[in-house]
């Protein structure tokens, strides 16, 4: 039970965290992996256990559910939504300035921009449903209509040409291209004025008021390894990553690392400034007009109670 | 009185299940978001019904498509099986696989074979394999069901393997097949759900599109309501087939 | 010669079921089989039909597929069909059409006495009037080989000594070979030119009574003294078979 | 020679299907990533093989513990619901709710109720919910299915509704209950990969995450050879009760 | 006063079984019931069991529970349990112990002549075995009344009179009323205190003959002018009854 985790004996005077990622380990969440290999984590009186996320793990409902300490949160759309189930978790940190997502067409095809994909069949996953997807109908008038099912296999948007296919950057366009020998049209809809944050900590408020510190601690060293991740030596991480993922592949590690910087996903933006995990009012604010728009959430809904800045420099 | 508590009785062991947890819920202080209590899962019942209902009815005409496919598919296949045991020795097996396939594993082949255009074919192809086996193994169990004396008189007269299959075999088979159907059709049920949760599209939103949509918006009162009224279409597609199967069973003795 | 046995014997896994016992039947001849409960009389009928393999022992069989007729000791009938329909069964199963073989059935079933009830399914029969439709079924042809297991059994006096003249009616038209497993040594000795006396099981043949009488037998052969010393004959090789070895 | 014929007939179908498969993926040039041929699949499954059969193994124990599990538990309740027909009415519907609950709903709930720490009994407890109800149809089925005959001798002698359970009903059931175990078997093996699917985390071990692992990477042809060896195992569990059934049925007729 | 019908009617959807049929069974009577077949004597046991209702008319039966036997027409054996077993279970029922149950099933079958037989299950019986195994298991408790639907039916007329002298011995011990259906007239005369004969269905009553003669007979009862004059009344009525109306 969840008290019973809180309560539990510090190991070598260490703060157990269990620490809930959304996806198998990949180098999107180098930075945590780093922390953990260089033992940042440790030296910041942690004592964190990586829970690898999947397909079907739903990091919110183990942090409601108090199974794990502290998750990321994929998208903003996941703490608007736990802000209307009135779930008490917020997000602390935003590690990714800009959210990776990308929308891949195929080439030839006379698409162009996103607009163009208007009528044509979009295969999504299901967190992107509920996310994305409710800032692309608002900003293209895309239609529910046009949504097919994204299992994490490209075979289907390989095999129609008139498709379109959420992605990562730092993934799907290269496995495609492996795959397929063919480079897809890559839209970043963050380059296209989706203005989401991307890999949150998120917190629950339990743990914010009984050991702030910890949280607090938690988000340093995440930011310190994330830095250390991309611009020192990946390698524990890496060696981390693929042993917790053992299908996971070297070149691909790399190759997503170097689109993470150039991309400037990490760094970029508001981080440029004000340092890695960085969120703002602004932003947010910016974040739920756009998400309330299409009447996905009442206008009434209190944004502020979905995230705090109190663990941000 | 007895006809009464009879008709009654599911709904009271139902109301009382459902206080039980009302109080549970309301005891424990357990957040709406982890278990909801049973009277927000009727408010939001209440609040949704019109979308939930066009959604329930969108699976459920995928599902019936699926079953009515499955039947035929599995019978067919169990009657050219049931003609030469080698040809059963060599399908069964296939069923078998065909059974375990996960649907998420063959989805995007079918999704690739029905076209992005066609979701509903996938839909209904994907349930079908879901459905399939409870069908033809029944059939297949069925068929060798007969009164070994009868097999006996078949062969006395120099019945054909088609005769003994029509005239012996298949009527013998009938309280297996509708027992089989019976299981099937919870499973073309699940199986439409499960295979829109893989190959769905917008287009036609079923109960998987409430289903997800409520579960990753944390709407936990939302997603139980769904599930309830999958639920409460299983039970009734399954009242349906056992009325069914009593008449079935009936005429089949003879009294 | 339309069947025989030569030294067969059926043996199951604790139990030897029958024989060494030998049999030869006729074309055109009745033959009664009588003998105690368990001896093996069904299964020499289903070796006579061709339905089970001996052990040991020989069965030669000249009728072809669909020439030999069988009334099980059960009524064996398909509980999913009328009484009509189960007895068009061989003929349906001969390619017959539909209105002729519904037409010969009914006339099988009024011939057993069961006018009326051709809608009936086997659930709504007595015991005696499934055993008749049972019967019916096995005259709706015409085979060369007609085997009877305790047809009458669960019939009353009146209706089973119309039945027995009436099969004697129906061998006086084609002459098939007929065997009948009966426990009744009047009807075995009234209707059969030869009554075969079993042992208890596993069955050895005890002795045969042969009967002189024309078939189909005249008016009040059963008060003739021949007849009634028959049955004497039958009796005491019965009590005999049955006393332990 | 039949006997021989009858063991290599499904080798010999598989064979033909194989060939042309390979033959198709050939001449029509299918990408590897659409539809790997048979002897891509065969090649990975060669260099694969020990890594899947210790997930085959780890998949296995999972499904074999729901199956025992889901036979004991659908038994114990078509028992409690046979000893009173109002029971029955109350306990069937609830029944069909929990077969068409999709495994996808309420396994976020499972994994929390069952520990995070302990997904092998969430994977354990979901793949019971998807193999439970195929044995409980059945049970309830068969229970009806005595000799109406013997049931009036059962009146006669005066016999206890719990004898009339255990000494003709239950008896009488054996026939549909290895029906039921049939059909749930092949569910018990796909319920666990599913369960694996959506409430494994990536400590699973199992073959549900070769087979998603796989698809996401497109390497179709490793997940092919993934979904074979499930289906093997599959075909292996179900020709041991099907044995199991001929002899079961073998010892209830008494010949 | 053990059972009485009083003017039952049984009805079917398309069919009157019974009726109107009143009988009335004293305490340690024994009643043979003959009639055509399909007349409604094996319904009218079922209501004499109590295990159905009529459709119109009353029945009074004073056995409680467990204090009826019945032997139905076909055997009625669960295929799932060995001839012992089957014998059994009005034993095991009744919470009888098990090697008690088991021994009395032994005796019980050994009376009825199968010996050897106990482990068999009902598929490796003959016709005849299996009828003795539910005449067994009829026979192993100690009912008030004994319902018999042609036990003797599927049996050589050996086997059949000493059956018919066991039961009347059985009789002679504990005076249970037995009601038991025959079509055999000479053992309904030979074994009743009282035959009544039924009509043609729906079955009526015909006719009672009762017979002064002490119970169980004398031997040699089977060769008196009295025996042969009742067999030919009985034989009388069912002619009768069996002519159209
Ligand atoms: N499947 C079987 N397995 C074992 N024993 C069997 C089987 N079928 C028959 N038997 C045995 O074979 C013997 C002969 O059986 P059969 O049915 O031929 O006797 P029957 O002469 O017809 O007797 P009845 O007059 O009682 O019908 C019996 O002792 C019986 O127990
Ligand atoms: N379930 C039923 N539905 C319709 N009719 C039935 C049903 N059961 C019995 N009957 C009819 O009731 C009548 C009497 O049947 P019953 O079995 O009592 O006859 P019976 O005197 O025992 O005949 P038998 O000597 O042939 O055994 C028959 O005409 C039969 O067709
Ligand atoms: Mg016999
Ligand atoms: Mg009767």
């Amino acid at each position: 039970s969840p008290a019973k985790q809180a309560e539990a004996p510090k190991a070598g005077g260490l703060t157990p965290i269990r620490f809930a990622t959304d996806w198998k380990a990949e180098a999107e969440q180098g930075g945590y992996y780093e922390a953990l290999a260089e033992g940042l984590y440790a030296r910041h009186g942690l004592d964190v256990k990586i829970v690898q996320g999947g397909p079907a793990v739903n990091v919110p409902q183990l942090l409601g559910a108090g199974s794990v300490d502290l998750g990321v949160g994929s998208n903003p759309f996941i703490v608007l939504n736990l802000v209307q189930a009135h779930v008490p978790v917020k997000a602390v940190a935003a590690e990714f300035q800009k959210d990776p997502q990308v929308l891949l067409a195929h080439p030839g095809t006379g698409v162009a921009a996103l607009a163009d994909l208007k009528g044509h069949p979009i295969l999504l996953d299901d967190a992107s449903i509920t996310g994305l997807w409710v800032w692309l109908k608002a900003k293209y008038g895309f239609t529910d209509g046009q949504v097919r099912k994204y299992d994490f296999n490209n075979g289907p948007f390989l095999a129609d040409k008139r498709a379109a296919q959420q992605g990562y950057v730092t993934s799907e366009p290269y496995t495609i291209e492996k795959q397929a020998h063919e480079k897809p049209v890559v839209f970043l809809l963050a380059d296209n004025g989706y203005p989401g944050y991307a890999s949150m900590i998120l917190a629950p408020d339990t743990l914010i008021a009984k050991d702030p510190a910890a949280v607090k601690a938690f988000v340093e060293a995440t930011a310190q390894g994330w830095r250390d991740y991309l611009y020192g030596d990946p390698r524990p991480a890496d060696a981390l990553i693929l042993k917790d993922n053992p299908e996971m592949t070297q070149d691909v590690l790399d190759q997503a690392r170097d689109k993470l910087k150039s991309y400037a996903i990490v760094d970029g933006g508001d981080a440029k400034a004000a340092g890695v995990g960085t969120m703002t009012d602004v932003r947010w604010n910016a974040i739920f007009d756009v998400a309330a728009s299409q009447g996905a959430y009442p206008k009434t809904l209190d944004v502020k109670q979905g995230y705090t800045l109190q663990f941000l420099k | 009185m007895t006809r009464l508590t009879r008709a009654l009785a599911p709904f009271v062991l139902i109301a009382v299940l459902l206080a039980g947890w009302e109080i549970a819920c309301r005891a424990l202080s357990v957040p709406l978001y982890f278990l909801p209590p049973p009277l927000a899962i009727a408010q939001a019942l209440a609040a949704d019904w019109k979308p939930l209902l066009l959604s329930a009815w969108n699976t459920l005409s995928m599902a019936l498509i699926a079953l009515v496919v499955a039947s035929v598919l599995a019978q067919a296949l169990a009657l050219a099986v049931g003609l030469s045991p080698i040809m059963e020795r060599a399908v069964r097996p296939l069923a078998v696989v065909l059974q375990v396939t996960p649907v998420v594993a063959i989805a995007p082949l079918v999704v690739i074979w029905a076209g992005l255009d066609h979701a509903g074919r996938a839909i209904v192809a994907l349930a079908v394999v879901v459905a399939f086996f409870p069908i033809f193994s029944g059939a297949v169990t069925g068929l060798k069901a007969a009164d070994p004396d009868l097999e006996l008189l078949f062969d006395l007269y120099g019945a054909s393997r088609l005769q003994r299959l029509t005239r012996l075999r298949l009527p013998s088979a009938v309280p297996y097949l509708l027992e089989g159907h019976k299981v099937a059709a919870g499973l073309a049920l699940i199986g439409a759900v499960v295979a829109e949760f893989v190959a769905g599209s917008g287009e036609a939103q079923g109960l998987a599109w409430r289903i997800l949509e409520s579960s990753h918006r944390m709407q936990t009162a939302e997603m139980f309501a769904a599930v309830l009224v999958l639920g409460a279409m299983g039970a009734a597609l399954h009242a349906i087939l056992e009325a069914a199967e009593r008449a079935g069973l009936a005429w089949w003795r003879g009294r | 010669m339309i069947a025989a046995l030569s030294e067969v014997e059926v043996d199951y896994p604790r139990r030897r079921a029958l024989g060494p016992f030998s049999l030869e039947i006729g074309a055109g001849e009745i033959v009664a089989l009588v003998g105690p409960s368990g001896c093996g009389k069904s299964t020499a009928m289903r070796l006579l039909a061709g339905l089970e393999a001996p052990s040991r022992g020989r069965v030669a069989r000249t009728p072809g597929r669909g020439e030999t007729a069988v009334v099980f000791q059960a009524p064996t009938l398909a509980p999913w069909l009328s009484a009509r329909a189960n007895a068009a069964l061989p003929l349906a199963l001969a390619g017959v059409g539909r209105t002729e073989a519904a037409a010969r059935a009914d006339a099988a079933l009024a011939r057993v006495g069961l006018k009326g009830a051709e809608a009936a399914r086997p659930a709504q029969l007595s015991g005696g009037m499934a055993m008749r439709v049972s019967l019916a079924r096995a005259l709706v042809t015409d085979p060369k080989l007609l085997l009877l297991d305790e047809p009458f059994a669960a019939l009353d006096e009146i209706t089973r000594r119309a039945l027995a003249d009436d099969v004697l009616a129906l061998w006086a038209q084609a002459r098939p070979a007929i065997v009948f497993v009966t426990h009744n040594v009047e009807e075995a000795v009234y209707m059969a030119s030869r009554v075969v006396v079993m042992t208890k099981g596993p069955g050895r043949t005890a002795g045969e009574v042969a009967t002189e009488a024309a078939l189909p037998r005249a008016a009040g052969f059963r008060t003739t003294p021949a007849f009634r010393a028959q049955v004497e004959a039958v009796s005491a090789l019965l009590s005999q078979g049955m006393a332990p070895v």
